[in-house]
């Protein structure tokens, strides 16, 4: 029902739904206090017996009304009513229920609760076996969860951004308003968060006066002077969920919750404050007193009743019953009266408490019972062994305040038991930089709030060395709450601690009896605190009663563990927004645009791009563009691009020996001009990466590495020359994305190469085999080449700015036409170097060794290289696993890359594996599938005919092992 | 986390590669006798201690500095970073004071 | 000049740009880069007259600028030179260093604006985790943006450019376009 | 107490008075047969195997904390034998086994869940290595199968298909993987130990270890020293602080951080473990309806069990790359881990240079669906001095040796495995 007053823009009207129909409310309103204005309580079903339930609270600590809200692939659910800003056309459901809220079938539960108890599933559902995934779980999987996804792509956008400051409040009630303040005053940069769009946290909720004039007009003044103030930044519906290492903050930025649609804006964003101080004045989270059936629609947090009554001018009924241990359940009633609701009665638990208005106080008294199916009717007083029931439509309970010391218990540290004020504290070992203020620091009244707000400011800043004052505070209420603990109505029945997840008092009462006394026991045998709220209105509770149980202090009884996130975040923010193809860069080879024009498919291999083949035209299957491809380098000349490949410049009047430690092979009898293949292990002894050494100039190296692993072979190489090996002149830099780079293969390449290179002779006495040059090509584009060959052929790899790349690459294929020019990708490049021998990234798996690649005799014995050493352990030299080729004995047989070798005959199991089959294609050039793979003994088996097993594709071929390299095993023709 | 980068002041951890213990900086001459005893501990066993951790971190996606931070592996608190190559330079001036990192 | 025509970090044959409220953003396909380290015991050079700056430092002047890359690095930027074999003129006025072309290892982009620094501050928070504020003109630093490693220099207090690998420019353009076009949403 | 559906049935019918503690809180005793430092999944499991199995007496479970406490008590419940090594493929195919009966041996549900395991493969390479791992455990004589696009796509249609920077191409399918309830078996496991009578001793730490002339004789604790003729340990990510307190402080393990995150309670969408072979991440449902998730280690050494926003960051990121329908679904707890990370990644079931002092260790990240056979074979180990047969690899000096088990070929850098 609607009262009058609040901060509701009463002028407009917004049209919402709920479970399809159609209500009024207003802008200010959240979805919780809309409904309330239109008489629904009953807002949702509890997780485990389905019951009935209402708005218990009034902000983000609400375990019951949870919705699906927006359709489609909008659709989100479990939010919480009580913080959705109401917008026109929102729409939403209730969940957890069938066929509909007021009659769900589930609801059956309940009638069996007394079966389901705490960690009743652990002693059942064991026998038969099988029924498990067929019967048992799939009832139980399907009983549980509370709202659905739309299974859907999130078709909003996020963002992700990084801040700094000097000081992060989090929190703008009074104890944040004052902190911010004070800092921002003082010239400090100041970034102040609250999960509201309106700064003021309980002040709004309130009736006080600040300075004998509504809380509201102070925070319009402040606003005022904030706005003028540039180095104070607000986040408003920002909410601070974690505090992580050396002040670093995530915080999410509801962008554009409030509104139907996000437009060009992102939905959330995700900000990762870095924060060289912090004010948490979170604020306080208020407890109820669990007594039997304190779960129905209408029974609420009373501080909850009265925001709903002072800030959105609603109330959930007519008339309202209370009950509390402290003062703070009058002031409900004395703001509720003033508002226009009737308060049937005050039970007040402690002896003797007086009321603040006009009301009857029933003293020395607790609530014990309720009624009313799906709302309340009425509740049951015990006084003195004598109990009368009440009629009233809703309760409001207050039973002390929990402060909000979550984010600084983010880092392990354990709250901290006061016993003088009945309530956790903040850990001494508070994250780096923070100080606790406000009601977070149980200073609750407003007096209070303001001034350790102002003084944590203070403090902060003087710790950072900058110069501030206390800024006048205005006079505010100062009341100490005078309670008394209550922490559960003792009884035989039913009494919830945690709401959402149905855990009653009895639960904690039989995990006390089972020995699932430790708190983590507790809570993870009964459930406790596991349900989307977080425990943030029930772990304490349920902590005070285990302490009854066991006679220990709460103290010692312990303490739970907070942590991130302070409220649930959604997982699209986290990810920050580069989803779908965004997920990754992604790099573009220099010819790209021309492949891309010439019927490139590409393929990603880590971040790049690359054509894997190109189809011609009538090209109807992969096999017969790669083959063409294949069969055009071994006899016209094939280009491809191959700048993916690592490059790394190497200078320094050391580089020669720099390179020679880095290769497991020599590298400094290198001589400028010349080319060397070379083969780096890892400490460990196991090979690690290969590629090509180029010695351009006496002190001048450049050295290719796997496209794989170009940047991690740059660090290590910056950790020898930095950390290992400081005392040699050296000096690297990646040149990687510089040139464009192309490998020319075939029998023409020479004669390809001639057409397009200014005046260099390119004949195999001026330009052997492993040479290389710095030379100038089409008119004078600087350019590098390195006669060097994977594929077995006469080839050449060309190097031009990465800018005259793709010019360059069109430029070959187009005056090589009459030589067969043809641009061949990834497959054919893979095809050629297999029919060669040559071991890529399917043989350097980082599980093999030189030895077994057949290059065992590289590792030189005459200098210390990375790996040498270790690569001699006895269990590497006892391998005999070496790479072998492996050949169909029937040729229409596929060999399959990932099969493992046996010897004829043998039985198939794990002890009898010899190897296995590392890559595979199919060769035009043999014209039939081949491999290469491990063998054990593999050296000695050349002509043995062997299997290789595929069982997981249920296939079994006959081999014969057969040289690597099946191209010219001399290297006739790359030396032609 | 943020590591206090000697040249460039507070830089974001994510900046950075981690690598290890730097004991990594000491590594034995490959070429000495007892090569096989002295690379087994230097590439296999570590303290791995709860509490100071000395370690290598790259800046990667900074100035490709190598550095060694000193750190407590149980509250994360960084007590300072120097250049690893500052450390090496001095690790081998007292080598014959037998100071190791 | 060579007979090949060559191509932009985004792949055509002119700079790409972009303007939106107060901030243009534009492909800079004009600048040469060198590399310069030093190698042992060589003195400290000063390419074209450049006091090369230290470490986080950028500075600039006649059509050549440096920043500091990392411990007795830098990058030299010949503007309007990228034609130019600008690591030959850099190795001859760096004697005793190591010199690398980077020319094309590199696309750059330029982002201005028209009111002043703020949309540059709120531009770059979405982009790097920098305190921007503390990156005052004469800055340059390498870090990293959306997984991807980028040097960010503060050419003046309204201009910022970023530097990134030439083979993820098409990646780079994507973040500096969306985080631009959102930021002048936002602000309407 | 036996646990059946009908004494849940009696109990409930008469107020649920007799249920009895799931395990004494024993004294512990002056001195025991076997100490078990650690009560945590695999020191429970070895006791449990221990008493029950290899009928073994005068047993202890030393826990610094509550029982369960460890990394059983916080991980993402992943169980799978789809391994690719010989060293270690017939472990955790014996695991699995293991796990097939384990709850009616052990009279607890700990919700073992068999709804399949999926590694989703985004290159040829890729499927090419997952074929050769896929082969050796089938040969191992667990199952595998291979699913290429459209296969898959039938399975788990909410993956990313269409719009992937990498798109799935098929994956690695072992219908017996899925997950178990963890504390489930922490707690089963430990109900099963004490009613074979082993003491299993909460809130006692080891602070020393008694060796004599090379011999263990028992350990220094908080409440006292406790005399053992044989000492195990299975303390995860304080292996090197525990170890070090018998003189062996320099391991080849690292200890690191791996968060691990629930979900919101949500309707059942999906249907096994799915793993991204693209970023780092993995994911399943509980039987609850949370959405269970994690991705790689945080990579630096810590023993801080809470890890930082960049590795949140980047779990989440790889799962809206992977299935961005989890989108809107709201991330509820995150959480921190100390991992054993060995430096091959293999783990480490041995005896220890002390005569009478054992050693398991080495799990990384992934000791849960280990527990089982860990448990059996460290039994085994313990009772009979000799490796259990499918543990036999797990030897303490294959590094210096040479005959590692690198599954991911990283070497020797614990933050790569």
């Amino acid at each position: 029902m609607r009262l009058s007053g609040g901060l509701i823009d009463r002028s407009r009207t917004l049209r919402f739904s709920f479970d399809g129909k159609t209500y009024a409310g207003h802008p200010g309103d959240t979805l919780a206090s809309a409904l309330l204005a239109n008489d629904v309580r009953l807002m949702g079903r509890s997780f485990k017996y389905h019951r009935p339930r209402g708005v218990i609270a009034a902000g983000s600590e609400e375990p019951n009304a949870l919705v699906e809200l927006r359709d489609g692939a909008r659709r989100e659910p479990n939010t919480r009513a009580t913080t959705v800003e109401l917008f026109d056309g929102l729409q939403a459901r209730s969940q957890n229920r069938w066929p509909s809220l007021r009659f769900d079938a589930m609801a059956v539960n309940d009638l069996f609760a007394n079966f389901l108890t705490a960690g009743f599933y652990y002693k059942t559902f064991m026998w038969p076996r099988a029924f498990w995934e067929k019967l048992y779980e799939p009832a139980i999987r399907r009983a549980a969860g509370l709202g659905s996804l739309s299974m859907q792509g999130d078709p909003d956008a996020y963002d992700k951004g990084f801040l700094h400051c000097d000081l992060l409040v989090v929190g703008a009630g009074a104890a944040g308003l004052a902190a911010a303040l004070t800092a921002a005053r003082a010239g400090a940069r100041v970034i102040l968060a609250d999960e509201d769009h309106r700064l003021g946290g309980r002040l709004l909720a309130e009736s006080h006066s600040l300075d004998d004039r509504p809380a509201t007009e102070w925070i319009a003044s402040l606003e005022a002077e904030f706005a003028s103030l540039s180095n104070l930044r607000i986040l408003r519906r920002t909410t601070v969920f974690g505090a992580f290492d050396h002040g670093i903050y995530g915080a999410v930025e509801r962008v554009s919750d409030h509104k139907p649609e996000p437009g060009i804006q992102p939905r959330q964003t995700l900000w990762r404050i870095t924060a060289k101080r912090t004010v948490l004045a979170g604020g306080a989270t208020e407890r109820h007193i669990p007594f039997r059936d304190n779960d129905r629609p209408g029974i609420m947090l009373g501080g909850a009743l009265r925001a709903y009554a002072n800030r959105w001018a609603v109330s959930p009924a007519k008339r309202v019953a209370i009950f509390t241990n402290n003062d703070d359940g009058h002031r409900t009633a004395f703001d509720l009266i003033s508002r226009g609701v009737e308060i049937a009665a005050v039970v007040d638990s402690r002896p003797n408490a007086q009321a603040k208005g006009t009301y009857r106080v029933i003293n020395d008294a607790v609530v014990s019972g309720s009624k009313g199916r799906l709302g309340l009717q009425s509740v049951a007083v015990t006084r003195g062994g004598q109990t009368e029931w009440i009629a009233c439509s809703a309760l409001g309970v207050s039973g002390g305040w929990n402060p909000n010391v979550h984010l600084a218990s983010h880092q392990r540290g354990r709250p901290v038991w006061d016993e003088a004020q009945q309530t956790f504290l903040a850990p001494a070992d508070l994250p780096g930089g923070m100080i606790v203020a406000g009601a977070a620091a149980a200073q609750g009244t407003t007096h209070a709030a303001l001034a350790s707000g102002a003084d944590a400011a203070l403090r902060a800043l003087n710790d950072l060395g900058i110069a501030a004052s206390r800024p006048a505070l205005p006079a505010a209420e100062d009341a100490p709450l005078n309670l008394r603990p209550l922490w559960h109505v003792p009884g035989k029945h039913r009494a919830w601690i945690d709401f959402q997840n149905d855990v009653t008092v009895k639960d904690v009462k039989l995990s006390h009896q089972e020995n699932m006394r430790a708190v983590e026991h507790l809570k993870r045998w009964t459930t406790l605190g596991m349900a989307t709220d977080q425990g943030k209105t029930a772990n304490v509770s349920a902590l005070a009663v285990m302490a009854e149980m066991t006679g220990k202090g709460i103290a010692e009884t312990g303490t739970t563990i907070f942590r991130p996130p302070y409220t649930p975040v959604s997982i699209s923010v986290l990810g920050g927004g580069n989803t779908g193809e965004h997920f990754r860069p992604r790099r573009l080879t220099p010819s790209h645009p021309w492949a891309a024009a010439h019927g490139a498919v590409f393929v990603e291999v880590g971040q790049w791009m690359r054509a894997q083949y190109f189809v011609r035209p009538g090209e109807t299957h992969w096999r017969q563009s790669v083959d063409r491809e294949v069969l055009a380098a071994r006899k016209g000349v094939g280009i491809c691009d191959v700048t993916t490949l690592g490059k790394v410049d190497v200078q320094g009047a050391d580089a020669a020996e720099f390179l020679d430690r880095l290769y497991c092979n020599a590298m400094k009898s290198l001589k400028t001009g010349m080319v060397r293949y070379g083969l780096m292990l890892r400490e460990d002894g196991q090979a690690w990466d290969d590629g090509t050494c180029a010695r351009l100039g006496e002190t001048h190296y450049v050295v290719t590495t796997t496209t794989a692993n170009a940047g991690t072979v740059y660090r290590h190489m910056e950790f020898a020359r930095q950390c290992l090996w400081p005392e040699l002149d050296v000096q690297l830099i990646s040149t990687t994305d510089a040139w464009a780079q192309f490998s020319v293969a075939g029998p023409n390449a020479r004669k390809l190469l001639e057409r397009v290179v200014d005046g260099f002779d390119l004949s195999n006495e001026a330009f052997p085999f492993m040479a290389c040059a710095n030379l100038s090509v089409c008119g004078g584009a600087r350019a590098r080449l390195f006669r060097i060959s994977f594929s077995g052929e006469l080839a050449y790899e060309i190097a031009v700015p990465a800018r005259y790349g793709n010019a360059l690459f069109a430029r070959l294929v187009e005056l090589g036409q009459d030589l067969g020019a043809t641009p061949y990708g990834t497959e054919a490049l893979g095809v050629l170097r297999i029919e060669k021998g040559h071991a890529a990234g399917n043989e350097l798996n980082g599980q093999t060794t030189a030895q077994m690649l057949g290059m065992g005799r590289m590792v030189s014995t005459k200098k210390d290289s990375v790996g040498a050493v270790m690569s001699r352990r006895e269990g590497l030299a006892a391998d005999t696993r070496v790479l072998v080729g492996l050949q169909p004995v029937d040729p229409s047989e596929p060999v399959v890359a990932g099969s493992h070798l046996f010897a004829e005959g043998a039985t198939q199991e794990t002890a009898t594996d010899q190897g296995w089959i590392t890559s595979a294609c199919f060769s035009p050039h043999i014209g039939s599938s081949i491999g290469l793979g491990f063998l054990a003994d593999g050296a000695a088996r050349r002509g043995e005919v062997i299997v290789a097993a595929n069982p997981i594709q249920n296939q079994s071929v006959r081999l014969r092992v057969v040289s690597a390299h099946f191209v010219d095993p001399e290297g006739e023709r790359l030396r032609a | 986390m943020l590591i206090p980068h000697p040249l460039l002041g507070l830089r974001d951890a994510q900046e950075f590669s981690y690598l290890g213990d730097a004991s990594l900086l000491l590594r034995p001459d490959g070429m000495a006798e007892n090569a096989a005893e002295t690379f087994f501990p230097y590439v296999y066993l570590r303290e791995n201690p709860a509490g100071l951790h000395r370690e290598l971190w790259f800046h990667e996606q900074g100035d490709r500095s190598w550095l060694v931070v000193t750190r407590n592996t149980v509250t994360h608190e960084i007590l300072g970073a120097e250049l690893a190559g500052d450390v090496v330079a001095r690790n081998r001036a007292s080598r014959d004071g037998g100071d190791l990192a | 000049m060579p007979d090949l025509e060559p191509i932009t970090a985004l792949g055509s044959n002119a700079p790409r740009s972009l303007s939106s409220g107060s901030l243009t953003l534009e492909e800079n396909a004009a600048l040469a880069l060198a590399s310069v380290s030093l190698r042992r015991n060589a003195p400290k050079p000063s390419p074209f007259g450049l006091d090369l700056p230290g470490p986080g430092g950028w500075t600039g002047s006649q059509g050549v600028s440096a920043f500091w890359t990392g411990p007795g690095q830098w990058m030299i930027e010949g503007h309007h030179r990228a034609d130019s074999d600008f690591a030959v003129e850099v190795a001859t006025s760096c004697p005793g260093c190591s010199v690398t072309e980077q020319t094309d290892g590199f696309a750059a982009f330029e982002i201005r604006s028209s009111m002043g620094e703020k949309p540059i501050l709120r531009l770059m928070e979405k982009l790097v985790n920098i305190d921007a504020s503390r990156l005052s003109a004469g800055s340059a630093t390498r870090t990293g943006l959306e997984h991807m490693s980028v040097f960010v220099i503060r050419r003046a207090p309204d201009r910022v450019a970023v530097l990134g690998m030439r083979s993820a420019a098409g990646s780079i353009w994507h973040a500096l376009e969306v985080a631009i076009l959102r930021l002048n949403a936002a602000a309407a | 107490m036996r646990y059946s559906a009908f004494r849940v049935l009696q109990e409930a019918l008469r107020g649920h008075k007799g249920w009895r503690p799931l395990w004494r809180d024993p004294e512990p005793q002056a001195a025991y047969d076997t100490v078990i430092v650690g009560g945590g999944g695999h020191g429970l499991a070895t006791a449990y195997y221990l008493a029950n199995t290899f009928k073994q007496s005068r047993i202890a479970v030393l826990e610094k904390g509550w029982l369960g406490s460890g990394n059983i008590g916080r991980n993402t419940t992943i169980i799978r034998s789809n391994y690719l090594l010989p060293g270690n493929e017939p472990f955790y195919e014996f695991s699995m086994k293991l796990w097939e009966n384990l709850e009616q041996e052990f009279n607890f549900n700990a919700m073992v869940s068999q709804r399949g395991v999926v590694n989703l493969f985004h290159t040829d390479g890729q499927r090419d290595a997952y074929r050769r791992r896929g082969n050796a455990a089938i040969l191992a004589g667990a199952d595998a199968e291979l699913l290429e696009r459209d296969a898959l796509r039938a399975m788990i249609p909410f993956l990313n298909f269409d719009n992937a920077r990498f798109p799935v191409k098929g994956g690695l399918l072992q219908r017996r993987g899925g997950t178990a309830r963890h504390d489930g078996v922490a707690w089963g496991y430990a109900r099963g130990a004490d009613r074979a009578g082993v003491d299993l001793i909460q809130n006692c730490e080891v602070t020393g270890f008694r060796i004599e002339n090379g011999t263990v004789k028992g350990v220094e604790t908080s409440r006292g020293f406790i005399g053992a003729k044989k000492v195990g340990v299975a303390v995860a990510g304080s292996t090197s602080r525990v170890m070090a307190q018998a003189g062996m402080g320099q391991l080849p393990i690292e200890s690191h951080v791996l968060q691990a995150f629930v979900s919101e309670g949500l309707k059942p969408t999906i249907p096994g473990v799915i793993t991204f072979g693209a970023g780092h991440f993995y994911i399943s449902q509980s039987d609850k309806g949370g959405l269970v998730f994690g991705g790689d280690i945080d990579g630096y050494n810590s023993y801080a069990q809470r890890g930082n926003l960049p590795t949140v960051e980047d779990v989440a990121e790889g799962g809206m790359a992977v299935m961005p329908m989890i989108g809107r679904a709201r991330l509820l707890r995150m959480w921190g881990g100390i991992m054993d990370m060995s430096m091959d990644g293999s783990p480490i079931i041995d005896r220890t240079p002390i005569d009478g002092l054992y050693l398991n260790s080495g799990w990384c990240y992934g000791g849960f669906k280990a527990t089982p056979a860990s448990g059996y074979a460290f039994a085994h180990l313990l009772a009979t001095d000799r490796p259990h047969e499918t543990a036999g690899a797990y030897r303490l000096d294959r590094f210096q040796r040479g005959t590692v088990i690198d599954e991911k070929g990283a070497g020797a850098q614990p933050n790569l495995h």
